[in-house]
């Protein structure tokens, strides 16, 4: 499989990294991509809030071998031709990208199912820490229960 | 000499904390900080925050050597 | 909901579809695309087999208004901000795209979720049949049974 | 008269069938080809052929009138 993994502060180009997932391999039937933008709003213990940027801190050097271990468990549980997970950091407007998850494989399954693992994985695992600011504040994101069930549906699930 | 890292809504609470500290375990880094940074202890009692030690995540009562990286980890909320 | 259908022989641009389904709505928190493939071997009943062209034929007029009415499920079943359902007619070399579904939501399961069911509906509901040309011969592509199972699995599922 | 559209792999075995044909149910039809297309007509009984009327999939007992458009569809293969 190829693997693609990228932290970085600038901007991703979805056509780019689509081209990259494709071509190549005649056997890619299905590729599967997220993108994750930034709302302009943001949910905060007091409500929805409209926010002036998102700011993404990561743990250099931990995250990459977090990230790389996430594709490999992918890769081991299902069919797949190519992987690319770019993940942005620093400052991030609303509308702006900030993370991309594509999966390129034979069949659609493979690459629907190991996107959303991925992605499940990368919020759960990944050693990133979002912080808004909006109306002169400062405050960090809390996690969601919501992503820990999501994750936690992929445990104990037999190799498909 | 451990060095200190502390990440997300930790680091907040430890603006002031000296980035090295002389300590065996995780657990004895964080009986330490109690007195000079009571809120930083209290927020790292949180059974959610997990700590690494060079970049693997550890138990509390990992043992530490000169030169160990050291971090505090809150939830993740990337994505 | 903003919705685009689209049957036709011209290739698509990817990336000209993602802008359209992320522009202009400030809550896309989520953005799933799915691209189908021609793979340059198609399972015959013999075996896998090199081919050289894929034919895709439609119902037109019935297959606009059934495509109509799967992302009109998808969207009484999701909270869908944006839909776009892209399906190529006619000849078709190996590793051109044939279709693609991209789905815009605030919230990545909302995306994924309905990425695969308008993916699942349309390999089983919408009036399109392959054939391929390799070896000199010309042959119509089986419908699989996994195409069916992978569509009654939101058959009877309360709505999420 | 009726207008008759066959699809898939049934196309391939009704290229010498009028484009159009006098009947009042898709049954019918099926039942009027099988003496000079008796291929065809085995394959419209498979169970998986559906059919359409105008171009909504209706039982085969339905009734049609001068200008329905009747189309035979076997399991389709899109995406």
């Amino acid at each position: 499989m190829t693997t693609r993994i990228r932290i970085q502060q600038q901007d991703f180009d979805l056509a780019e990294e689509y081209q990259l997932l494709r071509q190549g391999h005649s056997t890619v039937g299905a590729v599967v991509t997220f993108s994750g933008l930034v709302r302009d709003f943001e949910l905060s213990p007091e409500g929805s809030e409209r926010i002036d940027s998102l700011n993404l801190q990561h743990y250099p050097g931990m995250t990459e071998s977090l990230l790389k271990n996430i594709v490999e468990q992918a890769n081991s549980r299902w069919d797949l031709i190519a992987t690319t997970v770019i993940h942005r950091v620093g400052e991030l407007l609303p509308m702006e990208q900030i993370v991309l998850v594509g999966v390129a494989s034979e069949h659609r399954a493979d690459a629907f199912e190991a996107a959303q693992f991925l992605m499940d994985y990368l919020k759960t695992q990944a050693t990133f820490w979002k912080s808004v600011k909006g109306n002169g504040k400062h405050q960090w994101i809390e996690s969601k229960a919501s992503d820990q069930q999501a994750a936690a549906r992929w445990d104990g699930v037999a190799d498909e | 000499m451990i060095n200190l890292l502390f990440f997300g809504r930790l680091g907040d609470f430890a603006t002031q904390v000296p980035p090295t500290i002389e300590a065996s375990t995780p657990a004895e880094i964080r009986q330490l900080l109690t007195a000079d940074f009571p809120d930083l202890a209290r927020e790292l009692q949180q059974p959610q925050v997990l700590v690494s030690v060079n970049k693997m995540i550890v138990g509390w009562d990992q043992p530490l050597f000169d030169g160990s990286e050291v971090a505090f980890l809150p939830p993740v909320t990337g994505g």
